[in-house]
């Protein structure tokens, strides 16, 4: 069952995606900056190499030499333990996510996928819903107010998106019988078949909860700038810092996987190789998280909520109703 | 492969592991944590007694139990924060108004 | 046959129903006319059937209309079932039409009362009451009737519930009765024991009760005793008859209705129903009779003295339940039933008249402040002579022919005696004197009421007036049913009873009973003639006292003040009640409470209280209030049940 | 083999914590230990190929109930209450030995009711899909329909409950403010 060609596949995808996740990380901070930068008609870095390319490395190298402090009043273990406590999941997820079709290398079947589990969607709910404790945590642990509060409204918003967040694709689920995300993807060959089309309301629900659940704006309460200075990693500094950094980044790059999957046809297209489809469609996905930051205002806290449990629960669950009314009866 | 039996001892220390900290725990939140450790525990064993006689009817048995579970800590939470609120302190050993 | 007999009392039901449940949203008018019509059907329905009996044969005069199995507990087993024969015919007849002309009365009577609904709510509960009383096959249905009608007695008595003295007279009335209803029942239960039914057409048939009771036997004679201490307590004789007087507190209209004409002759009624069992004991019979015509002297003789209008009518009203009493106990079942039916006549009209009376006297029941009203309210004044004539016993009034018929049976029969008749006929004079004492202090001589009220003075309305007169009508031409063979008649009445008293010998052998009656012909006569004189004679004593020497009747009273004092005091019975009965309790009461409630019970419970308060002094320590140590011993307690599976599992 | 060291991990790691849990001052830190014991447990569940519940167990557990424990946490503000002195040696060794009693009780209790000579052994194969999504959805809404709906009812009450007993009173509010 488990022979050694598999071990060394699975060794060799896992160190595969890990770099490339990291790699993506690093620059959708830049994409994001040069983004931003020319919606606010701005050029945004360019001085580190052409087009500025070369800033995230600067950056990584500057974090890296930063004095790392630890607060007084902070809980040292806890305080050391959270960034690493947010990044880890943000990488878990990416191990049931499907980049591209499967192929033969020297007589061996390889999917390209890490792990093929037919509880996909659960598994990454399971590891999503662990997200929030390295916020949670570095709030609390950092002994500041500001931190603490980040830290609370983390804790409330992700529990209340996530409700929204998992009914969402319940549509999707009930058109598509399955949990497995190859599954979803093959279902998703023809054009049409994307559940975009099939399950417009579920899409929209899902991608504003997903930004909801990664903390990015307009819902990036818990590091609000403006009102509690950076939330829950105001304490931190230096590679520390950086982990959070990566973390979230890592994060969006994960729903912009996950959105692809489940609603974008996956690594399905035509004429490119299935891997570099599934780039560009991540990559577009990411664009979009950025444009959205250029354009829209921060919620305040009161709407977040309201807007979770009135607006998107109400309707996540309309939608699954219709759609079990209309595809299972 | 795993006997069952080794599930059930697991799962017995994890009850007791629980039971312990009800009974040691001084702090109001440790003992509700310790409880719902035992539910787990006996999720645990029942989730394997259901493998051993191979009937899912177990997996649904702790479904409720999650239910169940995620309704106490719901309300004893509740408790907890009114408790605190009424006496600034979740320490068990100060709720009694009891003469002695 | 079978016919819906059902539709007789449904109706007073249906009236009940919509006036109770919609009480104080209907219109007054709307209130009577649904609580008339009500009673006015039961009686068109009532007539109806009663001419469908007429139809059948003599022997086979009865409808019956079973509806359905009540109560089958093994060999106990009851229908809701009712009845129609010559006597529950009467009965419903006299009850329904009666009620229908006191409910029309009443529109007017209580046309100003705050309670309206609620006065008609009861009327229209007591007419259906007491026609399941009297159309009920069995005794378990005629005792829920019974039960209803005591019911309404007592939610109609203490009506004006803010007066104590209201309140009271219903509690009264309620307790007394509920003596007697104790012996009904135990009779029930002995004729169950023995008969093994209820129905009357088994426990009644004479071929069963002869087959299980011996003539004069123990059993025969307790049940029958039992069942007429219920009577006695239903139709106020002695000595449960205390309540009636009291009654009076009713609305008038009442008073009429319940304790004159119909609730208070139920008892005369079970009795006759029965008469097939009290024809088998001969003491009871002797009990009967005595009980009867005591009741009716004595409550003749309270009633000379009484000044207040409606006591005198109330205790004439015990007086002539004893005369129907005495009939029954001298094996006269009809003529009981027949003067059942003339004194419903001229008892409700003499009560609507002093209803009326008392109406345009603005509340004044006082006969020593009437007088002078013959002018004032002429219709009541007529109307009421006619029903005094009638009960003295007037020669061509309904009350003659039935009064003489008792006071003959009395003599004649084999259960009678020539004492039992004497007291009835002093009882007759008695009754002729307070009678015209009464029309004369109210209607005759000068006005003494005040000027405020004679100013108010009045004749009722219409809808008053017409329902004394129609019984008015009927209290001359009601006795004409039943005229004697002696002065010409046939007797009717008693002929059409004859198949239901199955137990009076003499009828079986009907040409017998004819030929004795033309023997002794001429001695019935001397005696007719001879009450009429005694009657004529104490009329005239009246006029003489009350009249034309008023100052006599004063003088009268000074000489024998002591005899007017036990009279006026109603031979302080109450009060003898009170000392023997009530006080006793009180003391006893009194002393269980101080001695055994405080010192005994509460000295128990106290130091039981004492030990477990030491004992929990004791234990207190183990509930600390700590939860650890809570959970740590429920935890021991888990263990140890494991164990014990364990071990022993 | 590789189940086996696979299970003897995941075990001590299970009840390490569990231990660790009980031991915190901190309540917090006692939250992150039950959060990795039942992450520990998890991957029991699906060695007994419990994939569904596992996923579920996480889902519900560490993400929802466990983050609402620190969110009591941080509102209280709780930072190591000082709970005063300490408690006797001799309490405490009890209680240690009144649940190690517990323990070999319930072990004797398995050892008596489970079937002896299936208990040592690793349960027969089962079908593929054993305690998939698919298979429990089924026995849930078929089979315990009435209960499932049940626990709905149960979390309303729970959800009021709740509300009601945490909400402040009006009056209380005014004294705040």
């Amino acid at each position: 069952m488990i022979t050694t060609g598999f071990i060394i596949a699975s060794a060799i995808k896992v160190i595969v995606v890990v770099v490339a996740v990291l790699t993506g990380c690093a620059y959708a901070t830049w994409l994001e900056r040069k983004l931003v930068g020319h919606i606010q008609h701005r050029i945004g870095p360019n001085l580190a190499g052409p087009f500025g390319l070369l800033q995230p490395i600067a950056d990584a190298i500057k974090l890296a030499f930063k004095e790392d402090i630890v607060p007084e009043r902070a809980e040292r273990v806890t305080y050391a333990l959270a960034p690493i406590v947010a990044f880890i999941p943000a990488m878990l997820s990416f191990a049931v996510i499907p980049f591209g079709d499967t192929i033969t290398i020297m007589g061996q079947q390889i999917d390209m996928v890490i792990s093929d589990l037919n509880i996909g969607i659960l598994y990454i709910f399971a590891i999503t819903s662990l997200g929030v404790y390295g916020i949670v945590l570095a709030g609390w642990s950092s002994g500041s107010k500001y931190s603490l509060l980040g830290g609370i409204r983390s804790s409330a918003q992700m529990i209340s998106y996530e409700i929204a967040y998992g009914l969402s694709i319940i549509g999707v689920l009930i058109i598509a019988q399955t949990l497995s995300m190859k599954e979803l993807v093959a279902q998703q060959a023809n054009f049409f078949d994307w559940f975009i089309f099939r399950q417009p309301l579920g899409f929209v629900l899902f991608v504003i909860c997903a930004i909801a659940e990664t903390n990015r704006s307009p819902f990036d309460m818990p590091e609000a700038e403006s009102e509690l200075v950076g939330g829950y990693h105001t304490e931190y500094s230096s590679l520390r810092f950086a982990m959070f950094f990566i973390g979230e980044y890592a994060n969006m790059i994960t729903v912009a996987a996950v959105v692809t999957t489940i609603f974008l046809g996956g690594w399905q297209g035509p004429l490119l190789p299935p891997v570099v489809w599934f780039c560009i469609k991540v990559f577009l996905f990411m664009a979009f998280y950025v444009w959205i930051r250029g354009t829209l205002p921060r919620v305040r806290y009161d709407q977040l909520m309201n807007l979770g449990w009135k607006v998107l629960f109400p309707l996540a669950l309309l939608n699954v109703v219709v759609t079990a009314l209309i595809y299972r009866l | 492969m795993i006997p069952i039996g080794h599930f059930l001892i697991l799962s017995a220390m994890l009850f007791a592991v629980g039971a312990a900290g009800v009974i040691i725990s001084r702090n109001l939140l440790i003992m509700l944590m310790s409880i719902e450790l035992m539910l787990n525990a006996a999720n645990l064993a029942i989730i394997a007694f259901s493998r051993m006689n191979n009937i899912v009817d177990g997996h649904v048995f702790v479904f409720i139990v999650f239910a169940v579970a995620a309704a106490e800590a719901a309300v004893g939470l509740a408790i907890i924060i009114m408790i605190f609120r009424n006496r600034e302190s979740i320490n068990a050993d100060n709720f009694s108004l009891l003469k002695r | 046959m079978e016919q819906p007999l059902y539709l007789i009392p449904l109706f007073p039901l249906i009236g009940f129903l919509l006036n109770g449940l919609l009480l104080g949203r209907l219109g007054k008018k709307t209130i009577s006319f649904i609580a008339c019509t009500s009673v006015g059907l039961s009686f068109l329905f009532g007539l109806k059937f009663f001419f469908d009996l007429l139809s059948l044969p003599d022997t086979a005069r009865i409808i019956e209309n079973v509806f359905f199995t009540w109560i089958p507990a093994g060999q106990f087993h009851v229908n809701v079932a009712f009845l129609l024969d010559p006597l529950s015919a009467v009965m419903v007849l006299v009850v329904s039409g009666v009620s229908f002309i006191i409910h029309i009365y009443s529109i007017g009577y209580m046309h100003d009362d705050a309670g309206y609904g609620r006065y008609f709510t009861y009327l229209n509960l007591f007419v259906f009451s007491m026609l399941m009383l009297v159309l009920a096959d069995n005794y378990l249905l005629m005792f829920v009737g019974w039960e209803g009608v005591g019911l309404c007695s007592y939610l109609l008595i203490g009506f004006w519930f803010e007066k104590k003295s209201a309140s009271d007279a219903g509690k009264k009335a309620f307790i007394v009765n509920r003596i007697g209803d104790f012996g009904f029942l135990l009779g029930m239960f002995i004729i169950f024991w023995q008969t093994g039914s209820l129905d009357f057409k088994t426990a009644l048939d004479p071929a069963v009760a002869h087959s299980v009771f011996a003539v004069g036997g123990g059993m025969i004679t307790a049940a029958t005793l039992l069942m007429f201490l219920g009577a006695t307590g239903k139709s106020a004789q002695i000595p449960l008859y205390v309540w009636l007087p009291d009654a009076m507190e009713g609305p008038t209209p009442v008073s009429a209705l319940i304790h004159a004409a119909t609730m208070v002759t139920a008892g005369v009624y079970m009795i006759a129903r029965s008469n097939v069992l009290y024809m088998m004991a001969p003491a009871t019979m002797a009990v009967v009779a005595i009980v009867g015509v005591a009741t009716a002297i004595f409550a003749g003789s309270i009633a000379l003295a009484q000044n207040d209008i409606k006591r005198v009518l109330a205790y004439s009203t015990v007086s002539q339940l004893g005369y129907m009493f005495t009939a029954c106990g001298v094996a006269a079942f009809s003529a009981g039933i027949f003067h059942l039916m003339t004194h419903a006549f001229f008892k409700a009209l003499l009560f609507l008249g002093s209803g009326s009376v008392i109406h345009a006297m603005a509340g004044q029941q006082d006969m020593r402040y009437m007088g002078g009203l013959k002018k004032r309210m002429p219709i009541t004044f007529w109307t009421f002579l006619i029903a005094t004539l009638a009960i003295t016993g007037i020669p061509g009034l309904s009350g003659f022919f039935s009064k003489d018929e008792i006071l003959w049976k009395s003599f004649s029969s084999d259960y009678g005696s020539i004492w039992i008749w004497l007291i009835g006929l002093i009882t007759a004079g008695m009754t002729a004197f307070y009678m015209f004492r009464l029309v004369f202090l109210t209607f005759y001589g000068e006005e003494r009421m005040d000027s405020h009220t004679r100013e108010h003075l009045h004749e009722s309305p219409k809808v008053m007036t017409v329902p004394l007169s129609i019984l008015a009508v009927l209290s001359v031409i009601g006795g004409y049913v039943g005229i004697p063979h002696i002065l010409g008649g046939d007797n009717r009445f008693e002929k059409f009873l004859e198949p239901v008293m199955k137990g009076v010998h003499h009828s079986v052998e009907g040409e017998h009973a004819l030929a004795s009656a033309a023997h002794n012909g001429s001695t019935e006569l001397i005696l007719m003639v001879g009450s009429v004189v005694l009657v004529a004679v104490f009329i005239y004593l009246a006029y003489h006292f009350y009249i034309k020497n008023i100052a006599a009747a004063g003088k009268l009273r000074q000489r024998f003040s002591g005899l007017h004092k036990i009279i006026y005091g109603k031979y302080f019975v109450d009060e003898l009640y009170n000392a023997v009965i009530v006080q006793p309790l009180v003391v006893g009461s009194k002393f269980l409470w101080k001695i055994f409630d405080v010192l005994i019970i509460d000295g128990f419970i106290n130091g039981m209280a004492v030990i477990i308060g030491d004992m929990s002094t004791g234990l207190r320590p183990a509930q600390s209030g700590i939860l650890r140590t809570y959970t740590t011993i429920f935890l021991v307690g888990v263990i140890v049940i494991l164990g014990i599976v364990l071990i022993f599992g | 083999m590789l189940d086996l060291i696979i299970f003897y991990f995941a075990a001590v790691i299970a009840v390490g914590a569990a231990v660790m849990m009980i031991m915190q001052r901190n309540p917090v830190a006692s939250v992150l230990y039950l959060v990795v014991s039942l992450v520990a447990q998890a991957i029991l569940y699906v060695q007994l190929n419990a994939l569904f519940v596992g996923a579920l167990l996480i889902i519900i557990y560490t993400g929802a109930i466990l983050v609402l424990f620190l969110f009591v946490i941080m509102l209280l503000n709780l930072r190591g209450e000082h709970f005063g002195g300490k408690q006797s040696r001799m309490g405490r060794a009890s209680k240690i030995a009144i649940t190690v009693i517990l323990f070999a009780e319930m072990v004797a209790i398995f050892k008596q009711v489970a079937i002896p000579e299936r208990i040592g052994t690793q349960a027969a194969a089962v079908a593929e899909d054993f305690g998939s999504v698919e298979m429990v959805a089924s026995h849930l809404f078929k089979e315990y329909l009435y209960p499932f709906e049940l626990t709905s009812i149960l979390l309303l009450v729970a959800i009021v409950g709740a509300v009601v007993l945490a909400k402040r009173d009006k009056t209380e509010k005014m004294e705040d403010a």
